[in-house]
């Protein structure tokens, strides 16, 4: 696709993305001097930029047309072997992204200026916050893989920096450092997925890459093996399975913030990347994807059930969440997924807005120090009652539209394939336990009677600036699915679009045999050591990738229908199992509890993960670490200069190793050079005699040498 | 007749006890007078060479000239020993080791 | 009567025209009776009359060399000889000349600015240091079997009174008799197989023994043991291991200036004789490998450097370390002699060319070191010793950069002249193939680093007392002077030696 | 004389030598060392006039045993009381010393025996004195002259040393 | 003057030295001022010749060649490429700041400014020499003053520390020697001029590269340092004051990877690909062995040092895969590598005259107290962890897409670095500026306006080149392209 993006386009889109890092600029530098801290020059910047790309989204409503996509590109590094261009792709998806980031982090702002009134740090909030949208817009709009991991990083660093806002807490700044670690190790999958893409492509460009699958030149164990390096960035970003610890530390910071990154944003990165790539996936690759979602929703969703700490319990159910989407791209159901990114974008942030005009009020996030609010926080109250029959699922809000669609999409992949059926029970479960644990969180915060009065007694409702975004979130809440306009728009692109070589169509079977034929022509001998754990099922169903088999269309509404009456089924059990425990108190949560103690303990914490990788990976990176440091002091300085240098005090095993290897190699070189230096030195005794002797000796030695060896 | 190897042998001998004697004695007097030895092996060998091998005698005058020579280092030698006799008291080699290392 | 006659035209013929080219080493033994007779005309305690007198005959030989280097020689081997087949005049022989003179003139001056001495007569001194340093000349250029150990004894017999000097200093005393024993012994060996040299040609004159020799086959074990003994008489004058043993216990024993010059005159001295011996007499191709003597003169070589940098770096005496470093370098110009040309089988031209070249350099930054100890007698605690050394650095800048200049340079570091010398030995032994000698040397020079860097760091790195700037030292201005003289070659020899390269070539090329 | 009577004293005169030669390295007094040295030159001597070096012999006798023989005698009483005529002079390390000694007669006698010595047939027996007064005077002026500087630096040095330091 | 512009660049800081050599010793001040005139020089001449340079042109430029010793025919031949323009520059630029970093010296004022005056001198030579003895030259010149900076004006063990680096340094020199002499005398005309020894490569057998290759590159490994001849660098870097550790940080550790890419490259094509895989495993044994015993350290110096053997590491594996992606990203990243580490180590210097100690553990909440300072730490941190936007990611992002076609597994296992690299970065910003203030620390003043000139042109520079990398990179492509097709010639 060339360079065929209008003017005016290209200078709007930069402008949406560049006026966020303007304001992060001048907040760093000139923050303190500008009257009330400039959080208004924030909010304004990120407000027109929310202005512009409701206008860019405006137009492409007005195209309504599926395939719709502009694109610019500029030169940015060029060394003759090597070229990297920037450049801008603009299509529906983008166009939905931008509307979504734009409003979340405007109204995050709003609820920051009330939120964070009086902060020590205030005008460094507002930067920090200014270059987490850019970052966001940044990767929304990239065209590049280059481009997406720069501001994939980027957003780390801001979500780091937000995290640990308050970084008096060691809590805090611990869980900054946690989480820019982890994401981290999730980039570095992500960057050898990039590196095995340009290797064997020699472009970063999506456009080119898709014209590279389609016609064939990279395919069968390569790309699935880039693919999946590609999720496991996606693993680390929207805190999926094995890497999703970071997630609920991350409530340290304020809020606001976990709204707009933990919740909206930032964690949906992972899912917008798989849907953008989405044609590079390989069959086994999704497979992969959708397995690590299920694991990841069903997990997430059971810990949330005994969550006290409010903030905690939506965390939880974020992940689970975002385990959703993930799953539902892996079976396939590329607008079903995406569908559910903007929903749960909305009515997520909203909760956790919710959540934080709640603690704002009782400063306090126990739960049980809650209690009977809804008559002090009206306003709260029903914008939070709204989100949370969202969430459920309950028909007619946002959230049902696109969970239905998810399950409808994995029952008729289950269908299909009547191995993977499991995939769609799991989801029907995880809907309905989050309908419970979300009801649950109502219950407990808003309904039955206060049970901490002195906290009850002043709490009060948040002021205006922070109720005007709840009460929009809430109308988005509702409305944002009404119409289908997101499944006209967003559709799962089609391989033949990009096909650039004329290739005849008697290409085997189409795509369907592509993924067989497997031709391992790959110039690059690819012995990657990702571990086969990850790789879930390995003899490659092909799903129906490209639409267009038209037969088993009915097949596909039939499972819709299915999937639409099982879900609210298991919704409103999810509900009245919560009523019935917390609104009615007909059983009692304590009894349940002590009779699954185990399995409580289990799930509160949060399957031992945190600990296993402390002790796991950090301790033993710290111990290797320590050994090298004592290798490097004792044996490789200890062997050069060879000073006898005891380890005095030092751990067992360091004092073993110590005196076993080391003493052996103790005289280094220069420690036998002072060696020779003494024993040489004694024979200058200063008595003439043994001069003598010696002079004769060794003239004889050398003599009798020579003689032997002459004659 | 009597052959060139006898004188040789004779004078290889004198070098051998003279550096013997050079070698084990601890009085720089005797050790002097192994020096005197070594030098009469060489002068006994060049003339032996004069007689038997040269062409001419200038064996005969590279003799005369170490003679001279040892002469003059018996001078040098004693008058050194002599001092230092006055510094120390003795001339035993074995004390003289003051500096070393 | 016919006798007389005959006697008559030999002195017009040979003798005339020989004294002609003889006049240096004539200049020096007249100055050495003058400069007796100098020293009787006064009775002051601290006369240096004698000394001008030894300058002015030192300064005289040293133009009239230099004035006969210009004239046009005979190419090839035999040069000019004089005195029938005694001497020989040529560019080699007058190289070696002018370096002795040279250091002959710079030990004199530095024996008069030194306190080693205190106030006793000093006339014999400066006399018999004339007779060295004609000694030294006829070292240089005797290829008479005879004159090699005449001139050897020579220095050796004045070089013993010289060390003992000091008589009422027991460690001077000592010195003495070992240098004189070990001497004694080493010369007696020489003669003895000087003798086994002329049994079995018959000849006096190198050339003529090294051409006998070539023509009779089967004496090669005799050559070999001949030319082991010869070398024990040359290398104690070099001080190569295992003739070392006297050097240290000699160079901590004797005065400083003395200890200077026997560390850069005679062993250059050695070297040029060695040179002249290994040229003459085994000229022939071939002959020199017959006997294996690169491996020989390799071994002799790695062995001294080795032995003198490992103990030097036990040394707490700077004397003593310094003896053990000339002990080094002795060992780094064995290099350059064990180099022989694949092709002619004959010592190599580049070989002789880079210890020429050291040599030169070497006088320098040694007699600089020594320079620099003197100087620093009777401003430190007396003794030599490093730790009495400590923050001299500061306090006398001058004598501080010049040591430094000094140490860095007997190192062996770039932009000074040791650097430059290193390289051409260096060159030499890796054209000759002998590359594990070169790894040897290298090692040994990181090695005299960290001796040389010791002085430098007690007198830079070390503070005596933490608190304010100790007094500054001041250097009688002579000292100064004379470190200057001797620093500034050290460093314009790192930088620019292509004059010093050129007069090299031209004493060296004629042989090849 | 006959060849058996020349053979005789040849071998007479190389006892002697050796013999007060090996008393002068292993004699457990100096005195009796110094006595063998007076045998030793002797015996040289003798073996000098077998050589037909007359001159040679005349010389050695005046100038060892009568000018250095004397000095060291000088020497030996000069650094020793007369009451400890019978001094013991330890001997010192004579088991290595033993051996390297050995070993090195060894190679000399090899390359003795080895080695073509070009022995050529001995002319009459002819008084040397004129002709080695002929060398000094034409192949060996130059020795000739710088022997005699090198003497002239000894006295000065031997002088210098012995001298009593007078005015202090 | 154009003519001799890499004359007067090398030369003048040693017309500098002779001028505070003959000042009073009494004036500091006066001292001071003439030796940053003089380091000013260079640095506005390298700016002239970064705008002149032909980007063109593979070839040298500027080249001044007149016959120094011709019997030997050495000449003095100095001429610069795509290569040694960028250390050019960032020598003249480390030296400049680093006079203004070396404000507070008090003791025997005139020795330090004239020896670190020669030291640029030195260095200056190294960059600017193409004739093998002039490039010796230069080498072992920058030795001597650097032994007496760490010596004289270091920390407590400065004598050992100095020593070791004397000693180190000298025996990769004399391997470097012997080569050079091996070198010389296998030309008919023996020759040193390097553009020869490139062009008649075909002289050696295979097995006198491979000799000479080795002796070489132990040679340069000490300097980079690669990892067995590493253990000189952690000593003299804590030892040595802050402006000596920059420079020796910023511009001596590349002097190492300069040299292999200007001599053993080109000269020596046969063994250079013969032992690419070797160099790049020891590229990956740097990153990861540098990254872990940097996480262990207490010291702050220490654990920067560490961090340079890692990115060093970087800088082998980019140059053993030959690939355009892999050279060029390997001497942007030495070019980095210089400006983050003069930066990490100018800000170790203000903290340590505030606190007077280096201990990472004992300092805390300092983000509070000095806010600007956290700042800029922030800014160089992050640019050595290889964040996207900062200077740094661009050139680890070159070395790992350019060594990947060639090394999948190595770079595989590299790519991981990054992670250690920010584990014991963040711990390290964790442990000193987050968390409660501590209370000894109350009244830390905030960084100084000298300071602040000394790092803030560096910031610029980082975030610049992370933004838009082509200056730089336009500079070196041609020349590292042709000196890559040079080195796999057969």
């Amino acid at each position: 696709m060339a360079t065929n993006m209008p003017a005016d386009m290209v200078t709007s889109l930069v402008l949406i993305l560049l006026l966020p890092l303007a304001g992060f600029a001048i907040q760093m530098f000139f923050g303190t001097r500008l009257p009330r801290k400039g959080d208004w020059l924030s909010t304004g910047l990120i407000g027109i930029s929310l202005v512009l790309g409701i206008v860019m989204f405006i137009r492409t409503l007005g195209v309504f047309d599926a395939g719709y996509a502009r694109q610019v590109h500029w030169p940015w590094i060029d060394i003759g072997g090597f070229r990297v261009g920037m450049g801008i792709l603009f299509d529906n998806l983008t166009a939905v992204m931008l509307m979504v980031v734009g409003i979340v982090s405007f109204l995050v702002h709003l609820f920051s200026i009330g939120y964070l009134h009086g902060d020590v740090r205030y005008s460094r909030y507002f930067g920090y916050l200014g270059i987490f949208s850019f970052s966001m817009l940044g990767l929304v709009l990239c065209d590049n893989l280059l481009a997406l991991y720069v501001f994939w990083e980027l957003v780390g660093l801001s979500s780091y920096l937000l995290i640990g806002h308050w970084f008096e807490k060691k809590s805090a700044s611990d869980a900054a450092k946690k989480a820019f670690l982890t994401t981290r190790i999730g980039d570095v999958g992500m960057f050898i997925g990039i590196m095995i893409l340009y290797a064997k492509l020699g472009t970063f460009r999506f456009d080119e890459i898709f014209a590279a699958v389609a016609d064939g030149e990279i395919g069968g164990s390569l790309l699935t093996w880039a693919g999946v390096g590609l999720f496991c960035g996606a693993i680390g970003k929207s805190a999926q399975f094995p890497l999703h610890v970071w997630l609920p530390d991350a409530m340290e910071g304020p809020t606001p913030v976990s709204a707009l990154i933990h919740a909206a944003t930032m964690v949906a990165a992972g899912v917008y990347m798989v849907g953008r790539l989405f044609l590079l996936f390989t069959p086994e690759a999704l497979l992969v994807i959708a397995y690590i979602g299920l694991i990841t929703a069903v997990m997430a969703a059971s810990i949330a059930i005994v969550q006290t700490d409010i903030k905690k319990a939506l965390a939880y159910s974020t992940i689970s969440q975002l385990g959703y989407m993930i799953t539902a791209l892996g079976v396939g159901g590329y607008t079903a997924g995406l569908f559910h990114l903007m929903t749960h974008a909305f009515f997520k942030a909203l909760l956790f807005l919710g959540s934080g005009s709640v603690i704002h009020a009782v400063h306090s996030q126990e739960m049980p120090d809650m209690g009977g609010l809804r008559k002090k926080m009206p306003v709260t109250f029903w914008t939070f009652l709204v989100a949370t029959l969202a969430i459920s699922g309950v028909p007619g809000l946002s959230g049902f539209f696109s969970k239905d669609m998810i399950l409808g999409a994995s029952l008729a992949f289950g269908m299909e394939h009547s191995s993977h059926l499991i995939i769609f029970l799991l989801l029907l479960v995880t809907a309905g336990v989050t309908a419970f644990y979300m009801f649950r969180v109502v219950f407990l915060t808003f309904l039955g009677r206060p049970r901490d009065e002195e906290r009850y007694a002043h709490a009060h409702e948040s002021p205006a600036v922070m109720t005007i975004p709840l009460t929009v979130l809430a109308v988005l809440a509702v409305g944002s699915a009404w119409g289908g306009w997101f499944q006209a728009l967003v559709v799962k692109p089609e391989l033949g679009q990009y096909r650039t070589a004329a290739v005849a169509p008697a290409v085997p079977g189409g795509e369907h045999g592509e993924a067989h034929a497997g031709e391992h022509h790959e110039a690059v001998h690819d012995e990657t050591t990702i571990p086969d754990a990850l790789h879930a099922d390995p003899e490659g169903h092909e799903t129906h990738v490209a639409g267009g088999d038209h037969a088993d269309h009915g097949a596909a509404h039939r499972a819709h229908q299915i999937a639409m009456i099982t879900s609210i089924l298991a919704a409103g059990l999810g509900i009245l199992l919560a009523w019935l425990f917390y609104g009615r108190r007909l059983f009692s949560a304590e009894t349940v509890r002590r009779r699954l103690a185990a399995v409580h303990l289990l799930l509160s914490k949060k399957y031992y993960f945190d600990e296993i990788y402390a002790v796991g990976v950090v301790g033993t990176t710290l111990w290797v670490s320590r050994a090298a440091r004592a290798f490097d002091t004792h044996v490789v300085d200890g062997a050069v200069n060879g000073t006898a240098w005891r380890a005095r005090g030092f751990s067992w095993f360091i004092g073993l190793f110590d005196n076993t290897v080391i003493d052996g190699m103790v005289n280094g070189v220069a420690g036998t050079v002072t060696a020779w230096g003494r024993q040489f030195r004694r024979i200058q005794t200063g008595k003439i005699q043994n001069y003598l002797l010696g002079l004769v000796a060794v003239a004889l030695i050398l003599a009798f040498v020579r003689l032997v060896r002459g004659f | 007749m009597i052959p060139l190897q006898g004188y040789l042998v004779i004078a290889a001998v004198l070098f051998v006890l003279g550096l013997f004697c050079v070698m084990t004695r601890r009085n720089a007097v005797t050790i002097l007078m192994g020096i005197e030895l070594i030098l009469n092996s060489a002068n006994v060998n060049f003339i032996a060479f004069a007689r038997y091998c040269a062409p001419d005698i200038q064996g005969h005058v590279f003799a005369i000239f170490v003679i001279i020579m040892a002469a003059a280092e018996a001078a040098i030698a004693l008058a050194i020993v002599l001092n230092l006799y006055k510094r120390i008291n003795s001339i035993d080699v074995d004390e003289v080791d003051m500096m070393r290392g | 009567m016919e006798g007389l006659e005959q006697l008559g035209t030999y002195l017009v013929l040979d003798i005339l025209p020989s004294i002609r080219w003889f006049v240096p080493e004539i200049i020096l033994f007249a100055g050495f009776t003058l400069a007796i007779f100098a020293d009787l005309t006064t009775d002051k305690p601290g006369a240096t009359r004698s000394a001008w007198v030894a300058l002015g005959s030192l300064v005289a030989a040293l133009a009239a060399t230099i004035a006969g280097m210009g004239a046009a020689l005979p190419e090839g081997l035999g040069g000019l000889s004089l005195f029938r087949g005694a001497v020989v005049f040529d560019p080699l022989a007058n190289f070696f000349k002018v370096l002795f003179l040279v250091a002959t003139i710079l030990v004199v001056i530095l024996i008069l600015r030194s306190r080693d001495f205190g106030l006793r007569k000093m006339g014999e001194l400066h006399a018999l240091l004339l007779v060295v340093a004609a000694g030294l000349c006829l070292m240089a250029s005797s290829t008479h079997l005879l004159l090699l150990y005449l001139s050897l004894e020579m220095v050796s017999y004045v070089s013993y009174v010289l060390v003992g000097y000091v008589k009422e200093d027991r460690r001077a005393s000592e010195a003495g008799l070992k240098y004189v024993l070990f001497g004694s012994v080493s010369s007696g060996a020489m003669i003895f197989g000087l003798s086994i040299l002329y049994g079995l040609t018959g000849e006096m004159n190198l050339t003529k023994i090294g051409a006998a020799l070539a023509v009779s086959p089967g004496t090669e074990p005799a050559v070999l043991v001949a030319s082991f003994l010869v070398m024990a008489g040359i290398g104690y004058k070099i001080a190569a291991v295992p003739f070392h043993f006297w050097c240290p216990d000699v160079y901590e024993g004797a005065p400083t200036p003395l200890t200077a010059f026997l560390s850069v005159a005679p062993k250059a001295a050695g070297f040029a004789m060695l040179a002249r011996v290994t040229i003459h007499l085994f000229g022939q191709a071939g002959s020199l490998l017959a006997i294996d003597w690169p491996l020989v003169m390799a071994v002799f070589s790695a062995l001294t450097m080795t032995l003198g940098n490992v103990i030097a770096v036990q040394q707490s005496n700077v004397k003593r370390l310094l003896a053990y470093s000339s002990i080094a370098h002795a060992g780094y110009l064995l290099m350059g002699l064990a180099c022989v040309d694949r092709a002619t089988g004959t010592l190599s031209e580049r070989g002789l060319f880079g210890v020429l070249f050291y040599l030169v350099v070497y006088l320098f930054m040694n007699l600089g070191a020594f320079a620099v100890v003197i100087a620093l007698r009777e401003k430190v605690s007396d003794e030599e010793e490093i730790d009495s050394y400590r923050g001299i650095g500061p306090r006398a800048p001058l004598l501080g950069v010049a040591m430094a200049i000094f140490l860095f340079s007997l190192t062996g570091l770039p932009p000074l002249a040791g650097f430059v010398g290193k390289f051409f030995l260096f060159a030499a032994v890796i054209e000759a193939e002998l590359y594990w000698l070169a790894v040897v040397g290298i090692l040994n020079s990181v090695i005299s680093l960290y001796y040389y860097a010791r002085i430098l760091k007690a007198m830079y790195l070390e503070r005596v007392d933490e608190t304010g700037e100790a007094p500054p030292l001041r250097l009688a201005p002579s000292h100064s002077v004379l470190l200057v003289v001797l620093a500034a070659p050290t460093v314009l020899l790192g930088i620019f030696w292509a004059p010093l390269a050129g007069l090299v070539q031209r004493s060296v090329g004629f042989l090849f | 004389m006959s060849d058996e009577i020349r053979l005789g004293v040849f071998l007479g005169f190389g006892m002697i030598t050796l013999v007060s030669g090996a008393v002068v390295a292993l004699a457990r007094t100096i005195i009796y060392s110094v006595f063998a040295l007076l045998f030793t030159f002797f015996g040289v001597a003798g073996l000098y006039v077998l050589l037909h070096a007359d001159f040679l012999a005349a010389t050695q006798v005046m100038i060892y045993v009568g000018g250095i023989l004397v000095l060291l005698l000088f020497g030996v009483m000069l650094t020793h009381k007369i009451a400890t005529v019978q001094l013991r002079s330890a001997s010192m390390q004579r088991g290595p010393a033993a051996l390297i000694c050995g070993g090195l007669l060894a190679l000399l006698l090899y390359v003795i025996f080895k080695t073509p010595w070009p022995v050529k047939e001995l002319g009459p027996a002819t008084p040397t004195v004129q002709r080695i007064g002929r060398y000094l005077m034409t192949d060996y002026l130059l020795a000739f002259e710088v022997i005699s500087v090198l003497l002239f630096a000894v006295l000065v040095g031997a002088a210098l040393m012995a001298r009593r330091e007078t005015n202090r | 003057m154009t003519g001799h512009v890499l004359s007067w660049t090398t030369f003048f800081p040693l017309i500098g030295m002779a001028v505070i050599l003959a000042m009073p010793r009494n004036r500091p001040n006066l001292i001071k001022w003439t030796a940053a005139a003089a380091s000013a020089v260079p640095l506005v001449l390298s700016v002239w010749i970064f705008v002149n340079f032909d980007r063109g042109e593979a070839g040298l430029q500027f080249v001044e060649r007149v016959p120094w010793i011709r019997a030997f025919n050495i000449e003095y031949f100095m001429g610069i490429d795509g290569l040694s323009v960028p250390m050019v520059i960032l020598t003249a630029l480390l030296s400049f700041l680093c006079m203004f970093a070396s404000w507070n010296i008090n003791k025997m004022v005139k020795g330090y400014f004239a020896l670190f005056l020669l030291l640029e001198t030195g260095m200056m030579g190294v960059f600017c020499a193409l004739d093998f003895f002039l490039f010796f030259v230069f080498w072992e010149v920058m030795l001597l003053p650097m032994y007496f900076l760490i010596g004289i004006w270091g920390g407590p063990r400065r004598e050992y520390a100095a020593i070791k680096f004397f000693l180190y340094t000298l025996l990769g020199s004399v391997l470097m020697l012997l080569s050079m002499i091996a070198l010389y005398l296998m030309h008919d005309p023996h020759t040193f001029d390097m553009t020869r020894l490139w062009t008649e490569y075909g002289v050696y057998g295979r097995t006198f590269q491979l000799i000479v290759y080795v002796a070489l590159f132990i040679g340069f490994a000490i300097k980079v340092p690669v990892f067995p001849f590493h253990t000189w660098l952690p000593d003299a870097h804590v030892e040595a004051p802050t402006a000596i550790s920059v420079i020796l940080a910023g511009v001596l550790l590349k002097m190492g990877i300069y040299g292999m890419l200007r001599i053993s490259y080109p000269i020596l094509p046969v063994a250079t690909v013969y032992f690419a895989y070797g160099l790049a495993v020891l590229g990956v044994i740097n990153i990861l062995y540098g990254a872990l015993c940097a996480m262990a350290q207490k010291d702050l110096k220490k654990l920067v040092a560490y961090s340079s053997i890692s990115h060093m590491g970087y800088c082998l594996l980019g140059m053993a895969a030959l690939t355009p992606a892999g050279m060029n990203g390997a001497v942007l990243q030495m070019f980095n590598h210089g400006t983050t580490t003069a930066m990490l180590f100018l800000l170790v210097g203000v903290i340590y005259d505030r606190a007077h100690h280096r201990d990472i553990e004992g300092f805390g909440g300092l983000a509070t107290q000095m806010p600007v300072y956290t700042g800029i730490v922030t800014v160089a941190f992050f640019a050595s962890l290889g964040l996207p936007g900062l200077s740094g990611f661009i050139s680890e992002a070159l070395v790992f897409l350019g060594a990947f076609p060639v090394f999948q597994t190595l770079t595989i296992i590299a790519v991981i670095g990054i992670v250690l690299t920010a584990g014991y970065i963040l711990w390290t910003l964790q442990r000193m500026f987050l968390g409660t203030l501590n209370e000894k620390y109350k009244s830390l003043p905030d960084i100084n306006g000298r300071e602040l000139f000394t790092l803030v042109p560096l910031a610029i520079i980082v975030i610049v080149l992370g933004v838009w990398p082509m200056p730089v990179l336009d500079l070196m492509r041609r020349s590292l392209g042709w000196i890559a097709e040079m080195a796999q010639r057969v």
